[in-house]
C-alpha cells in the first residue's frame, strides 16, 4: 500500500486498471441480470426472491465502502497521506448510494412478505444506522470551509465511525432479541437455495467491481482536481 | 543571575489543574442563571408534549415510557454541547488550555465531566419523574435514575467528541446532532432495554453492564479523537 | 527550565498557502527577538508553531535547558511557554478576579503570583468587574497578568501592546526588561519596534 | 427460460431493479463526467504552464531570508 502512496505512481498504476474494472463491471452486471431473471421463482417467496439479488449486494457494498472509508481515514490521520484522504472522500458518495439502495430494495422486498413497507428487524435497522453514519460523515465534511481542516475532522469521524460500527451493530442485534425473539425472516444468504447462488454471487461480484471502478475513478479525479487547484494558485502567485 | 527561589512556578499538580479547570467549566455551564434549569426544562417540555401528541391513555404510553424518557435524555444531552469548545475557540481560551500542565486529552475529558455534572446529573434526577408521569411503574424509578446517570456519562463523552469535531463548522449545533446521534444508539438501546427487562421481571444487570462498558469505551475514544479534532481546528 | 530555543530549517504553511521556508533562529536566555514583516507574512503562524498550536510542514523546533541538553517538547510547552495571541482568552461572563485566578492556577503560579500580577498591571480596581465591562486595553492588561503571575521562561507575544496606551506600554516594557534580566526569552511579533534591545527577524513580505 | 411475467410480485421486483439500475447509472455518469472535466482542465493548465515557464523566467516564490538584523 505504501508504494501507492505517491500520487504519480498511483496514477500510473491505476491508469490501465480503471477501464478494465469498468468493462468487467459491465459484463458481470449483464450476466448477473440475465441469470437473475432466468432462474426459477422461489416456491415460497415467488418472484420477490429476485429482489434479494440487488438488495444484499447493495447492503454488503454499503458496508464495504464504509470499511474502505474508515481504513483510508486511518491512513490519512496517522500517516497524513493526501492520497488516503482522497480515497476516503471518494468512497463516501458511492457507499451512501449503495446503502440507500439497500434500504429501498429492502423495503420493497419486505412489503409482499410482511405486508408493511418497513420492518424494524435487526438487519434492516443496521443498514439504516450505517446510512446515518454516512450522513454524519458527509455533513461534517460539507460544513467546514477550510478544506484541510474539514478533511482531517472527517478523517477522525470516519475512524471513530468504523470503530463504533460493530458496537452499534451489536446493540441493534441485542435490541432485536429484546423485541422480536425470532426474526421470522432471515434473508441472509445462508438459508439460500443453492440454485440461486450463481445469480447472487455474480451480482455480488458485479457490485463489488463496480464500486472499485467508481472508487478508483473518483480518487484519480480528486488527484487531478488538487493538481489543478495548485497550478491555479501558483499561476495567481506569478501573475 | 537566577530567579529568586519563591518565584519558581509551583505547578498546580494534576489534581490542582483538574480541579481548577472543572470549577471553571461548571461555573461557565451554570453561569447566566440557567444552570440545570435549562436541561430539566427541556426534559419537562418533551414529557408534556408527548401525551398531547400521542394521547394520554396510559395503556399506550406506559409501555413506551422508559423509551421516551431515554429519547428525551439523549436529546437533552445535546443541549449546550456547542458551548463546550466553540466559545473557547472564538475567544482564544482554547490556546490557553492547550499549553497548560494537562494534555489536551485530559482537557477533553474534564470538559465532558463538567458537561455530565452540569447537564447529565439534573437530567438523571428528572428522568424518573418524567417516566412516572408517562406511566412507568413506580418500582422502576430508581433504576431509571441509575441508568440515566450512567448513560448520561456516555452522552457527555461522545457529545464532547462531536462538539470537538464540529469546531470551525458553520451551523455547529445542528451538525453536532447529526454527527453524534448515530453514536448515541448503543446507550439508548441499553438504557431503555434495562428498563424494559426490569419491567418484564428480568434482571436489568446485563443491560447496565453493557451501558457501563459503552461509557468506558466512549471515554477512551473521546479523549484521543477529541484532542485530535481540537488540535486540527486550532492549528 | 528553557535556556535556549532553536528553530532549524522551519517551513510553515497555513490554509494550504506556504508562508515561509528554511527559517533558522537561535534564541539564548536573556535575549529578545522582534518578528517583523507585512501582514500575512506568517508572524502569528510562527509564534503558534513554536507554541505547538500549529504543526510545521518541515523543520525542527528544539528547547534546551541550561547545560544544553534538549527538553521534551510537551513538557517544555506545558510548563515553560507563555503564548499571548491577538485574542486575550478571557471569558466575558466571569469577573476579572476569577479569570486572572484561573489563568495563574492553570499555568502554575507562585504563592505571590496573583498579587504580583495585580500590582504589576494595576488591576486592583478591575478585579470585581465582569470582563465584559472592561475596555480592550484593560482586558489586555488582565491577560498580561498571567505573564507575571505564572513565571515561565519563553514569552511568545503577538503584537502585545497594540491596545495599550503610552503609560501601560512603558510598564510592559519594564516587565519585559525584568524578564530578560531573569534569564527569560522573548519572541514577539510587532509592527512598531520593541522598547527593549532586540534582534530583528524579518519574515519577508511574501504576500 | 426468461421468466418476465411475475404477475403478483411484478410491482415490487421491477421498481427494485429499476431504481437500482438508475442509481448505479447515475453514479457512473457522475464519476465519468467529473473525471473527464478535471482531466481536460489539468491538460489545459499543464499545456500553458509549460508555455509560460519556457517564455518568462518562472518566478519561484521567494523564500524568506532569515537575515538577522543589527543588534539595536
Amino acid at each position: 500500500m505504501f508504494g501507492l502512496s505517491n500520487p504519480q505512481r498511483f496514477m500510473r498504476f491505476t491508469g490501465p486498471l480503471t477501464p478494465v474494472l469498468w468493462t468487467a463491471a459491465a459484463v458481470l452486471l449483464a450476466v448477473g441480470t440475465w441469470l437473475s431473471f432466468t432462474v426459477p421463482a422461489d416456491y415460497q417467496q415467488g418472484d420477490t426472491v429476485r429482489i434479494m439479488f440487488v438488495h444484499v449486494p447493495a447492503a454488503s457494498l454499503g458496508l464495504g465502502a464504509y470499511a474502505a472509508l474508515g481504513v483510508s481515514s486511518f491512513f490519512a490521520l496517522v500517516f497524513r497521506h493526501a492520497l488516503a484522504d482522497a480515497a476516503a472522500r471518494a468512497a463516501a458518495l458511492p457507499g451512501a448510494a449503495f446503502t440507500a439502495l439497500a434500504l429501498f430494495t429492502g423495503s420493497l422486498w419486505g412489503q409482499p412478505m410482511w405486508g408493511t413497507w418497513w420492518v424494524w428487524d435487526a438487519r434492516l435497522t443496521s443498514v439504516l444506522v450505517l446510512f446515518l453514519f454516512y450522513l454524519g460523515y458527509m455533513a461534517l465534511r460539507a460544513s467546514i470551509d477550510d478544506e484541510q481542516k474539514g478533511a482531517r475532522a472527517a478523517a477522525v469521524l470516519g475512524l471513530v465511525g468504523l470503530i463504533n460500527l460493530p458496537i452499534v451493530k451489536f446493540s441493534v442485534d441485542w435490541w432485536n432479541t429484546l423485541h422480536q425473539p425470532a426474526s421470522f425472516l432471515t434473508p441472509g444468504a445462508s438459508g439460500l437455495d443453492p440454485v440461486y447462488l450463481p445469480p447472487f454471487l455474480t451480482m455480488l461480484a458485479a457490485y463489488g467491481v463496480l464500486f472499485a471502478a467508481l472508487w478508483l475513478t473518483a480518487i484519480r479525479t480528486e488527484i487531478r482536481r488538487r493538481r489543478v487547484l495548485t497550478l491555479r494558485a501558483r499561476k495567481a502567485l506569478e501573475a | 543571575m537566577s530567579r529568586p527561589v519563591d518565584a519558581e512556578p509551583r505547578p498546580p499538580g494534576l489534581r490542582g489543574a483538574t480541579r481548577v479547570l472543572l470549577e471553571r467549566e461548571l461555573d461557565l455551564a451554570w453561569s447566566g442563571g440557567g444552570g440545570p434549569l435549562l436541561a430539566c426544562g427541556f426534559f419537562a417540555c418533551l414529557t408534556a408534549v408527548l401525551p398531547l401528541a400521542a394521547g394520554g391513555d396510559p395503556r399506550t404510553l406506559s409501555p413506551v415510557a422508559g423509551g421516551i424518557a431515554w429519547l428525551a435524555l439523549a436529546l437533552a444531552s445535546l443541549l449546550s454541547l456547542e458551548r463546550l469548545f466553540e466559545r473557547d475557540l472564538e475567544d482564544g481560551a482554547l490556546d490557553l488550555l492547550a499549553i497548560g500542565h494537562l494534555p489536551l486529552e485530559s482537557v477533553v475529558l474534564i470538559k465532558a465531566l463538567a458537561q455530565w455534572i452540569a447537564v447529565g446529573l439534573p437530567l438523571a434526577l428528572t428522568a424518573p419523574v418524567a417516566a412516572l408521569a408517562l406511566g412507568l411503574p413506580v418500582s422502576l424509578a430508581p433504576l431509571a435514575a441509575l441508568s440515566a446517570l450512567i448513560g448520561g456519562a456516555g452522552f457527555a463523552l461522545t457529545g464532547a467528541l462531536g462538539a470537538a469535531l464540529a469546531l470551525g463548522a458553520k451551523r455547529g449545533g445542528l451538525l453536532i446532532a447529526v454527527v453524534v446521534l448515530p453514536l448515541f444508539i448503543p446507550p439508548v438501546v441499553f438504557g431503555a432495554g434495562a428498563l424494559e427487562r426490569a419491567a418484564s421481571g428480568q434482571s436489568p444487570a446485563p443491560a447496565l453492564a453493557f451501558l457501563t462498558a459503552y461509557v468506558l469505551f466512549a471515554g477512551v475514544i473521546a479523549a484521543f479523537a477529541g484532542a485530535a479534532a481540537v488540535r486540527n481546528a486550532q492549528g | 527550565m528553557i535556556h535556549a530555543l532553536s528553530l532549524s530549517d522551519l517551513t510553515v504553511s497555513r490554509g494550504g498557502r506556504r508562508l515561509f521556508t528554511g527559517l533558522d533562529l537561535r534564541l539564548q536566555a536573556g535575549e529578545a527577538v522582534a518578528l517583523t514583516g507585512a501582514n500575512g507574512a506568517g508572524k502569528t503562524s510562527l509564534l503558534r508553531t513554536v507554541a505547538g498550536l500549529l504543526r510545521p510542514d518541515a523543520g525542527e523546533i528544539a528547547f534546551h535547558d541550561g547545560d544544553g541538553n534538549r527538553l521534551d517538547d510537551h513538557l517544555a510547552r506545558g510548563r515553560e511557554v507563555h503564548f499571548l495571541g491577538h485574542q486575550d482568552g478571557l471569558k466575558t461572563g466571569r469577573t476579572a478576579r476569577r479569570e486572572l485566578g484561573f489563568q495563574c492556577d492553570w499555568l502554575g503560579h507562585t504563592q505571590t503570583g496573583f498579587d504580583h500580577a495585580v500590582e504589576a498591571f494595576g488591576l486592583e480596581p478591575l478585579l470585581d468587574l465582569e470582563v465584559r465591562r472592561l475596555s480592550a486595553g484593560q482586558r489586555r492588561r488582565l491577560a498580561m497578568g498571567r505573564l507575571v503571575g505564572s513565571p515561565r521562561a519563553l514569552w511568545l507575544l503577538d503584537e502585545p501592546m497594540a491596545p495599550l496606551d503610552a503609560r501601560w506600554r512603558a510598564v510592559f516594557a519594564d516587565q519585559m526588561r525584568r524578564h530578560l534580566e531573569a534569564d527569560g526569552l522573548i519572541l514577539a511579533a510587532v509592527h512598531d519596534p520593541l522598547p527593549i534591545p532586540a534582534r530583528t527577524l524579518d519574515l519577508g513580505g511574501l504576500a | 427460460m426468461l421468466d418476465l411475467d411475475m404477475a403478483p410480485y411484478a410491482a415490487f421486483v421491477w421498481p427494485a431493479w429499476g431504481v437500482s439500475a438508475l442509481v448505479l447509472a447515475a453514479l457512473t455518469v457522475r464519476a465519468v463526467i467529473a473525471s473527464r472535466k478535471w482531466k481536460r482542465e489539468l491538460e489545459r493548465l499543464e499545456k500553458d504552464q509549460s508555455a509560460t515557464s519556457d517564455a518568462a523566467v518562472s518566478l519561484r516564490p521567494q523564500a524568506a531570508q532569515s537575515a538577522i538584523g543589527p543588534l539595536k
